[in-house]
């Protein structure tokens, strides 16, 4: 039973105008692109005026003077519209980006850091095997190998040059695990789509 | 009453800066120079603007999204600097630049890069405004068009830098259908296997933050990676050491969380 | 030779892979063969702590899906919140549905794929405001994490539905993340939460996550102890399905998911013959 | 360039820079100070609002470059205008109807989460054109990341998963030690590499990013 409702029909068409490009180019494809660009730029836009709307704009009507300041300081990132007074939108340009690399950095040490390397830390459990004893040696060898690979002001030589080169193979497995899992979710991708089309739009029941 | 918290946490960034002064110090006074670690991606950058210039197509680059306010700005802020050498390169050899911006608020920033390198190539009637395009600020929406501005301007080589999903991927792939020569670099862990798949160069993770250094070769910028080379060997120290501690039944871990 | 490279050509001829691999996953999806599962040992885990959850505790729910990336979200979340739903009641488990995300939070995921699918709560008599609530999006990456894990009323003041939120009653007592007794994520920011929520407060993680992020960022904190436990994908979302019984979406993708790694697999080996091949003929 | 000129376009930026992380740092490490923690909740959602208002700026961008293509007929010219059109009616009814508007949610439920994530899904449509020639055993690198890869996704196989507990077991293995012991490395790495770029940056170190003139 093929779905009644316009909504539907318009999520599938759309959907197979997407999928047209595994054929070739063509003004369908070109629609839809379009189509995304423009409401992906409206969608954001609107998502951003919401987070404007909660943190100025409403305290803003409740008295709180002070919420025009970031909403003019906000503006100013217009002026790169002018030539010759562009440099005035780094102001806000240069606020975000002193709060994120201060976070970034500060934040970073103690969970990533300092937790990984004490999550390293494991006694050797009540009846360990041969390979649990393995294990324990094997992944303290696999951190550090992978974190000297990312050495830059000494030659991969010697020792070091041995214990990067054992990195590198980690490295490469580690990736491929990765990339082996990766495939699941990436399947979960494309079968969302069709799901809209065989459920949703033709109605398919299973 | 105030007091200080995080203490460990404090005492390894002071660690890492300390060691900072030290580099710093032998650099300039001592003049002591590491020998840097070749990256072949950024070798690899003269080779991807030749190539256009010979074929007298486009260079394409995508520059990532990412708001500037989160906490991964730092890759954000190493695709602007690689950004600044593909666009001087592209001002010095006359090689039209072809700018995919995935965040909204990196087009003012994008945009005085590269004004200020055609500027520096004395070239800033080249620069093309049209040429910046904002591509929508969605993994889905940057694919689109990207698509379409490998089929419409067919540039010669790709470059894909900074903040990036499951795109990476989407856009080697095209640009590799669309017969580019490409470069990629991201410190998105989950992408790493498919950079080194779908791309000819590759820079990841922390080859890719430290290129600005290895670019510049600017004193400061050196001592700061060679103080972090430094910071990491004592790291392995501490591993080493805890672990085998931790082997024996003395659990270090609690003196780190302070 | 010219077979050989015939074969590469189609191979890596975009039309021919990407629209074979479509029709290949539509025909399963439209006809799933319904084979049994075999349960993996994470979905057990996660199960018995949901299902043996004390009394009175106060769950944090971290609910925010991407839209690009619900197709291996949404299914676990359905019935995991089925779960948690039909238990609340009798063991007076309080839910706060909260979405703190870095830039897009698309809220409407909740009501339309889960209560849409499972029913609303107020249909396992749970009454908002009391047994379960929505605080609504929160924008901002870490400085928003770490301002409500500190005060929760300094980033948020009104609801998802514009009351105001000391006006519900569970709100009262709950002040910062240290009042919760177990967070829940479903979302791409676990690194985030353990972070901000669960390593500085010392709370129990549970994770919805993508099957992707299994390796780099849950498989660390697992092992470090910062994550309690994890779902992870569609997979783990058929085999939940399984435990509560409520078979539903999830477990009829699952032959889809078989053949797109058979695909998948079949072409890397062939890849890899044909790139021998070359190297033999090329050595003659 | 005058002295004051060049003032204005790099110092400034530069010390705006350098005092706003201080206050994120000093906040930080320092417990107890009431006015610095409101100080940077504040400054932290003042950079949202200005995120927010520059997307005003990508709006302009679509509209200069496309409008541009609408005016000179150039092309598929009426698919630019489209391009306007759709965008400007979805931002006019969310910024005045608000998310919950109908007409909003319409196109929202049924264009922007439907065409998404099929564009989305190309992710995984490209991984498979390029298999055939990026996954090739070529070196010892190259047949490990095969090596793990295959043997994941074969674990991965519902089927398989049925059939025998093996290659579980063995996933288990590899995400348990191997990768593991890799990605806790990336993760520490990556950190690190955090920690040397933000000490770049605050200390005026690091200049290519904000497209600053060299003095």
């Amino acid at each position: 039973m093929v779905s009644q409702d316009p909504g539907v029909w318009v999520a599938a068409l759309f959907i197979m105008m997407g999928y047209s490009i595994v054929v070739k180019d063509n003004p369908f494809y070109r629609f839809a692109e379009r189509t995304l660009v423009g409401v992906t730029a409206g969608v954001l836009a609107v998502q951003g005026l919401e987070n404007v709307k909660k943190l100025a704009i409403t305290p803003l009507m409740q008295g709180e003077i002070i919420n025009i300041v970031p909403i003019l300081i906000g503006l100013l990132v217009f002026f790169r519209i002018s030539r010759k007074y562009a440099y005035i939108s780094r102001i806000p340009l240069s606020m975000m980006l002193g709060s994120g690399i201060a976070v970034g950095m500060v934040r970073s040490i103690p969970a990533e850091i300092i937790g990984q390397v004490k999550g390293l830390f494991s006694p050797i459990p009540a009846g360990a095997t041969p390979i649990d004893y393995l294990n324990l040696v094997l992944v303290p060898l696999f951190v550090i190998c992978t974190l000297l690979y990312f050495t830059y002001t000494k030659e991969h030589t010697g020792t070091l040059g041995i214990l990067t080169k054992i990195g590198r193979y980690a490295i490469a497995f580690g990736l491929g695990a990765n990339f082996g899992n990766m495939v699941m979710t990436r399947t979960n991708y494309v079968i969302r789509p069709l799901q809209i089309i065989l459920y949703k739009w033709l109605g398919i029941k299973v | 009453m105030a007091y200080l918290k995080n203490i460990v946490g404090l005492a390894l960034l002071a660690l890492i800066m300390v060691f900072y002064v030290i580099t710093y110090w032998l650099i300039t006074r001592k003049k002591v120079m590491p020998k840097f670690r070749t990256l072949p991606g950024l070798l690899a950058l003269d080779e991807i603007v030749g190539r256009a210039t010979e074929m007298g197509r486009p260079v394409l680059h995508s520059t990532g999204r990412g708001a500037l306010y989160s906490s991964g700005v730092g890759t954000t802020l190493a695709s602007f600097v690689i950004y600044g050498e593909v666009a001087r390169r592209c001002a010095k050899m006359k090689t039209e630049l072809i700018t995919a911006i995935g965040t909204a608020e990196h087009i003012p920033i994008i945009q005085s890069i590269a004004e200020n390198a055609y500027r520096s190539e004395n070239a800033l009637e080249e620069l093309k405004y049209e040429n910046f395009v904002f591509v929508g600020g969605s993994q889905s929406s940057s694919n689109a068009r990207i698509f379409a501005l490998l089929e419409q301007r067919k540039p010669a080589s790709f470059i894909v830098t900074g903040g990036y999903g499951a795109d990476l991927c989407t856009l080697g792939g095209a640009g590799r259908a669309a017969g580019c020569l490409s470069l990629c670099g991201t410190t998105n862990t989950y992408q790493y296997p498919y950079a080194v798949a779908a791309y000819d160069y590759w820079l990841i993770g922390e080859d890719f933050l430290a290129t600005a250094a290895a670019i510049s070769k600017d004193p400061p910028q050196v001592a700061n990676i060679w103080a972090g080379d430094l910071f990491r060997f004592l790291l392995v120290g501490l591993i080493v050491i805890g672990v085998v501690l931790a082997w024996l039944g003395f659990n270090i871990s609690e003196y780190l969380t302070i | 030779m010219e077979m050989q490279e015939q074969i590469k050509k189609l191979l890596t001829n975009k039309t021919f892979v990407q629209g074979m691999l479509i029709i290949l996953l539509i025909i399963p999806l439209a006809r799933p063969l319904g084979l049994p599962i075999r349960i993996d040992q994470h979905s057990i885990n996660f199960y018995n702590i949901i299902e043996n959850l004390e009394p009175g505790t106060k769950i944090l729910f971290n609910y925010i899906p991407p839209v690009v990336l619900m197709g291996d979200l949404v299914p676990q979340s359905i019935p995991v919140i089925y779960h948690l739903f039909s238990i609340a009641k009798e063991r007076n488990i309080k839910i706060y549905f909260v979405g703190l995300s870095v830039a897009d939070g698309i809220l409407q995921l909740l009501d339309t794929e889960v209560f849409g699918t499972i029913g609303k709560p107020e249909d396992y008599g749970l009454k908002y405001g009391e047994d379960w609530c929505n605080l609504g999006f929160v924008a901002g990456g870490d400085i928003a994490w770490s301002t409500f894990a500190q005060n929760i009323r300094a980033s948020i003041q009104y609801d998802r539905y514009g009351n105001p939120i000391d006006s519900l009653p569970m709100m009262q007592g709950v002040n910062s993340v240290a009042d919760f007794d177990l967070i829940i994520n479903c979302g791409e920011y676990n690194t985030m939460i353990v972070r901000h929520w669960g390593t500085p407060y010392n709370k129990p993680i549970l994770v919805l996550c993508l099957t992707g992020a299994v390796v780099q960022d849950v498989e660390p904190f697992y092992r470090a102890g910062q994550i309690k436990e994890y779902l992870a994908g569609v997979r783990a979302a058929a085999d939940y399905e399984k435990l509560v019984n409520r078979p539903g979406r999830a477990i009829a993708s699952l032959d889809a998911i078989s053949i797109s790694h058979i695909f998948l697999i079949a072409l890397i080996i062939i890849g890899n013959i044909l790139y021998v091949m070359e190297r033999a003929s090329g050595r003659e | 360039m005058g002295g004051i000129s060049v003032l204005r376009k790099r110092e400034i930026p530069m010390a705006i820079i350098f005092i706003i992380s201080m206050i994120f740092v000093v906040q930080y490490y320092v417990k107890g100070v009431e006015p610095l923690d409101t100080l940077t909740n504040t400054l932290g959602n003042w950079a949202i609002i200005f995120s927010a208002l520059a997307m005003g700026i990508g709006l302009i961008n679509l509209i200069i470059i496309h409008g541009r293509k609408v005016m000179d007929r150039k092309g598929e010219w009426y698919f630019d205008a489209w391009l306007i059109l759709i965008m400007l009616v979805t931002f006019g009814l969310g910024a005045i109807g608000g998310t919950e508007d109908p007409y909003y949610s319409f196109i929202f439920n049924n264009v922007y989460q439907a065409l998404s994530p099929t564009l989305f899904s190309f992710a995984y449509l490209y991984m498979c054109t390029i298999a055939v020639q990026a996954f090739r055993v070529m070196n010892w690198d190259a047949g490990l990341l095969m090596l793990a890869g295959v043997l994941t996704m074969i674990a991965n196989i519902p089927m398989v998963q049925v059939q025998t507990g093996l290659f579980v077991e063995l996933k288990n293995w590899i995400f348990a030690v191997p990768a593991r012991g890799v990605f806790t490395a990336f993760r520490i790495s990556l950190a690190l590499g955090f920690v040397l770029i933000g000490i770049r940056v605050i200390l005026g170190v690091e200049r290519g990013y904000l497209g600053v003139e060299e003095a």
